[in-house]
């Protein structure tokens, strides 16, 4: 897609700026869907019908939150640390935000087709980090600060398995390039990587199941790195009030929500990029193929993930912060590892 | 902030200990409870609760209200519970003035208390669920709550604060196809309890949350005088309908329901919770007698006194609550108001023992410890 | 190590029963009553009969007792009452009582009413009863405040100054039977004498 | 363009780094520490070296900086901690002060013998496939002891870290 750009603008700075934006015009509508599911996937889970008031069926209260949001007046609390506190929104929505400048949405669609792109989403997945900490801190809050530390910890653990995910697919698919892993899997849908992937022959089919647990251990802590149920202790509400940002209002907390649902439908990308093919088509290369469809696969599958993921909160309770850590680092970490090296056997025998 | 230093074998570490205010306004203190809290990292090393945020001064203003006029009062006690609290202060009175009530009388009133308890275990549970994190169980136990509520609105006129126990009898006679709404009642409530059995009791992370946390044995609940299903999830088979069979609770066939080694330690919070599930079933099944038993006709108004005027004396009754033993002292001077009217209140009481059960555990924890308990703040401050 | 596994299997079996549930109830039948759509209290049978709801006076069937205001557990009843005089004729309440009072003001204060119904209970005229009203409200706190007596100022004064005007009367009347009683036992005295 | 990047970047850097050394508040300059590995991985990349620069952001910031952030966040008071400024005794302003010049002498030293690239690269042709590739293969043969070595000692850190950090409940 930076190559459409800059062919059709020139290669100076406006065409960066547009390349840059592109993300952007995605997430906003996005984020308005995905919160308009989540009001009204949690209402229809709940027997409620949700909101009902703003639009055909409540369909616009997604843009009355925001415009709520927006013209709430912003308080920034006395005692608080200010630059710290006002800065901390952006950082973490910088962390949301830059994971989608290598996430592709079709095979001629990609903001940035650097050969690094999973290693890229990452290591920006750590923006977020700070920002949790620099606002938990700067709040000057003692729900605030335990609500940081907690998420540090979470972000930090979950990080481990995810990790061994990643390494283990790139180790099947011999590189860290997410258009090259999506073109490893075109084709039937045998060729996704939670069905073995396209190598190896019959053999492959003994090591689908280390790839389904490879599947669910990255959902897992996909959730925890999202901090969503049942991993929403940094903002848990019947403990520490919101968390990290107890004390932020108007736009500052849009930016923390907006980052939050952002981070959803990133984590969800990856899955399908990683497991399910990314952009191709579950039929095969002849049905419902191209890059136009390619798009609506992309997304189509990705927004599964999120309504899991709403599912899941509208389902579960809270995990503790130990039984969080026991389940990060003896659990999933084991596990992953284990699956790591099954696979790293297969990518062996190839 | 204190500082301590805590000894640890590879030397010493300064650790310093967090002072954090939960409440009057946090989400999950049930009401305007405030716990003032002592953190290490995030384990609770004290728990200090500070009460009367919403102090009515219930006593003394019952002793300028005449006896019919106490019971809106007594509503507004445990107001998830009206029913079951106006029962005790009902029977003191009664027994005080040597009023038989009427058969039929007797049985609408067990039949609506079990109802009334029912509906404030839902409420228990349903809270203690969100406590830990799962909303989607509250609000299906809202739901059928709801059915409850209905079926008290259309007999005493009112959905939360029901006036409906009066000295003597009933204020109203039920509606109608009362018996039919109460069966299908039953019905629902066995069909949710066995929903939120398997979507919330039986989930693992919920049990994960629930066992070992906020064990109270049974000699501290006892020496701290809890009752109800604080008592009983720590193993004691105490039921006041069962030890002391007050009204006609002797007619009935039902197991009192006591925590268990099964899942989680005995007088854990997930027995507590428990507890209450089977009590749902229980009540549910004097519900189903009852109806059965109940005669058809009779007037409900028939045994009021024309001037309640208890003689002198005092009485001290008691009845089972939800929550557990509600009493009520009372103390008459032969005019038409208490010379003094002093209640136990099952909260107050249960909530005392919170300190002692919830030091070594985590914050969240400490949320979940306060659900188990399951206080109402109206009662907790009168 | 068996307990490991098991515990890993048994969180993710009970999850997905959790998951089974919530997505059973995403195509069930919705319960929420939108409620001023929805919410029509007499026709749907939403509202019962004995439903405790605003306090409504039938001034005219008032004979002025004051029972309800005594009987009210938060005193959120006021009522003031004046004699009848003979010169009011021959008056009665609605349901053919006597009238001995006049109610110059029947006021409930809403804001503190409870809902209880014991003033209900206590009318022995039945003037004073629920609507089906619930939803009122005002800016102010005064405007929960309603009086039911719909006499001008004019006219409670005049029936205060009848009263006033009666007692006079009534006084100089008594004082006159008793002169002319004692007057009568002094002379029956005389005649005893 | 690059260039403007280039001196955007660099500016970044060397402003975050002087609010580092030179602020007061710890916690300012653990922040300020952010743009500074910031602006080094953006240096790389328009170096392109871009595994480098994933790694910078990923290792710096996502590991050490949250660490250093942890540790100062949980010491009692951060806020009023005073770094101290001027002197502090009048031997050890001595000895620094050998030592600062010792090492000023060696760094022109340095920078007059080394055959340093005194101009833009301008001609020299950069990789235009990842880097991974040729890295990878240089740490897994080369360099393999170097590499063999620094896990080795990542692993005893680790092991040393748990053992001091376990709780006896002796």
């Amino acid at each position: 897609m930076g190559n459409f750009v800059f062919d059709l603008i020139g290669k100076n700075i406006v065409a960066a700026l547009v390349i840059c934006i592109i993300p952007l015009v995605f997430i906003l509508p996005y984020a308005l869907i995905a919160i308009l599911g989540e009001l009204k996937i949690g209402a229809w889970m709940q027997d409620r019908v949700g909101p009902m008031r703003t639009g055909w069926k409540g369909v616009l209260q997604p843009v009355a939150e925001v415009v709520k949001l927006l013209q709430k007046e912003d308080i920034t609390p006395t005692i608080a640390n200010k630059p710290l506190f006002n800065l901390a929104p952006f950082i973490v929505f910088i962390g949301a935000f830059a994971a989608f400048a290598v996430l592709p949405f079709s095979e001629k669609f990609i903001p940035s087709g650097i050969n690094l792109g999973l290693f890229f989403v990452f290591a920006v997945g750590s923006f977020a980090v700070i920002g949790i900490v620099m606002g938990g801190w700067a709040s000057n809050n003692k729900y605030s600060l335990l609500g940081a530390m907690r998420s540090v910890a979470q972000i930090i653990s979950y990080e481990l398995p995810a990790g061994m995910v990643f390494l283990s697919i790139a180790t099947i698919a011999g590189t860290l390039d997410m258009q090259t892993i999506i073109l490893n899997q075109s084709g039937p849908i045998w060729n996704w990587y939670i069905f073995g992937g396209p190598q190896g022959g019959a053999i492959k089919f003994l090591f689908i199941p280390f790839f389904v647990i490879l599947f669910i251990v990255y959902l897992i802590s996909s959730l925890a790195e999202t901090n969503r149920t049942p991993f929403d202790i940094p903002e848990g509400e019947s403990e520490i009030v919101a968390g990290y940002h107890t004390e932020y209002s108007g736009m500052k907390f849009a930016m923390f929500f907006m980052a939050e649902y952002a981070n959803m439908y990133v984590v969800s990308a990856i899955i399908v990029i990683l497991f399910l093919g990314g952009w191709s088509s579950p039929f095969g290369t002849s049905f419902m193929d191209g890059p136009i469809w390619g798009i609506f696969w992309m997304v189509g599958k990705a927004f599964f993930f999120v309504f899991v993921q709403i599912w899941l909160r509208w389902t579960l309770p809270r995990l503790r912060v130990d039984q969080l850590m026991y389940l990060g680092w003896k659990v999933l970490l084991p596990l992953s590892i284990a699956c790591f090296m099954a696979i790293a056997f297969l990518a062996m025998i190839n | 902030m204190e500082r301590k230093f805590i000894e640890y074998d590879f030397g010493r570490v300064d650790s310093e200990r967090m002072r954090l205010n939960v409440g009057p306004q946090h989400p999950s203190t049930h009401g305007v409870l405030r716990l003032e809290i002592e953190l290490e990292g995030e384990i609770v090393t004290d728990v200090i609760p500070h009460i009367g945020y919403l102090h009515r001064c219930f006593e003394k203003y019952c002793e300028q209200m005449q006896y019919p006029q106490v019971i809106p009062y007594i509503d507004r006690l445990d107001y998830i519970a009206s029913m079951n609290n106006e029962w005790p202060f009902v029977m003191g009175v009664e027994k005080m003035m040597n009023i038989q009530v009427p058969e039929r009388v007797e049985y609408i009133r067990v039949i609506f208390a079990e109802l009334n308890r029912i509906a404030n275990h839902q409420i228990a549970v349903a809270t203690f669920g969100m406590d830990a994190g799962a909303f989607t169980p509250f609000l299906y136990l809202f739901r059928d709550r709801e059915m409850i509520l209905n079926l008290f609105e259309h007999t005493s006129g009112a959905r939360l604060l029901y006036n409906y126990f009066w000295v003597g009898g009933l204020a109203h006679d039920v509606p109608p196809n009362f018996k039919d709404t109460a069966l299908n009642i039953i019905k629902t409530v066995r069909a949710t309890n066995e929903e939120v059995m398997r979507l919330l009791m039986g989930n693992k992370i919920f049990v994960e949350r629930t066992v070992k946390v906020g064990i109270l044995p049974a000699d501290v609940a006892i020496n701290f005088a809890c009752s109800g299903p604080v008592l009983r999830g720590s193993g004691v088979e105490w039921d006041l309908r069962k030890a002391q069979p007050y009204s006609i609770y002797d007619r009935f066939d039902f197991n009192v329901c006591v925590g268990s080694n099964e899942i989680g330690v005995i007088g854990d919070s997930w027995n507590r919770n428990i507890v209450r599930m089977n009590e749902m079933e229980q009540s549910c099944r004097i519900i189903e007698q009852a109806i059965a038993q109940m005669p058809n006709e009779g007037d409900v108004r028939e045994k009021f006194p024309k001037k309640v005027r208890p003689p002198k004396g005092e009485i001290y009754c008691s009845a089972e609550n939800p929550k557990g033993e509600l009493g009520f002292y009372l103390v008459a001077d032969g005019g038409n108001k208490p010379f003094r009217l002093k209640s136990r209140p099952t909260s107050f009481v249960n909530l005392a023992v919170l300190p002692e059960i919830c030091k070594g555990y985590m914050v969240a924890d400490l949320i979940l410890i306060l659900g188990s308990i399951d206080i109402v703040l109206g009662e907790v401050d009168r | 190590m068996v307990k490991y596994f098991k515990d890993i299997l048994l969180g993710f079996w009970t999850i997905m029963v959790g998951m089974k549930i919530t997505m059973d109830h995403l195509f069930q039948k919705k319960v929420t009553m939108q409620y001023p759509e929805r919410f029509d209290p007499i026709d749907t049978g939403f509202m019962p009969d004995n439903s405790r709801n605003k306090l409504f006076v039938d001034i005219d069937d008032c004979n002025g007792c004051g029972g309800c205001e005594r009987d009210c557990p938060v005193n959120c009843i006021t009522v003031e009452t004046v004699k009848t005089v003979p010169s009011d004729g021959p008056i009665t309440i609605k349901s053919g009582a006597k009238r001995t009072l006049w109610v110059l003001k029947h006021e409930i204060d809403y804001s503190k009413c409870c809902f209880c119904s014991l003033c209900v209970e206590s009318c022995a005229t039945s003037a004073i009863f629920h609507t089906k009203e619930f939803d009122y409200s005002g800016y102010d706190r005064n405007e929960l405040k309603h009086d039911f007596v719909s006499y001008s100022d004019e006219e409670k004064q005049k029936k205060l100054d009848n009263f006033v005007a009666y007692q006079i009367v009534k006084k100089q009347e008594d004082a006159a039977k008793k002169a002319a009683d004692e007057a009568a036992k002094a002379a029956a005295a005389q005649i005893t004498k | 363009m690059l260039e403007a990047l280039f001196y955007i970047f660099a500016a970044m850097i060397i402003g975050s780094a002087a609010v580092t050394a030179f602020t007061k508040n710890i916690l300012y300059a653990a922040f300020a520490l952010l743009f500074t590995f910031f602006g080094v991985a953006a240096i790389y990349v328009l170096l392109s070296a871009d595994f480098l620069a994933i790694s910078q952001i990923m290792i710096y910031i996502g590991g050490i900086l949250v660490l250093i952030i942890f540790g100062v966040m949980l010491t009692t008071n951060v806020s009023i901690v005073d770094i101290k400024e001027g002197f502090t005794g009048k031997t050890s302003f001595i000895i620094a002060g050998i030592f600062s010049a010792i090492t000023c002498i060696f760094f022109i030293y340095l920078a007059f013998k080394m055959p340093f690239i005194n101009h833009a690269p301008k001609d020299v042709k950069l990789p235009n496939d990842s880097t991974i590739k040729p890295l990878g293969k240089l740490l897994m043969t080369n360099y393999l002891l170097a590499f063999e070595v620094a896990s080795v000692v990542l692993l005893i850190a680790i092991i040393g870290a748990a053992m001091i950090a376990r709780r006896h409940d002796d």
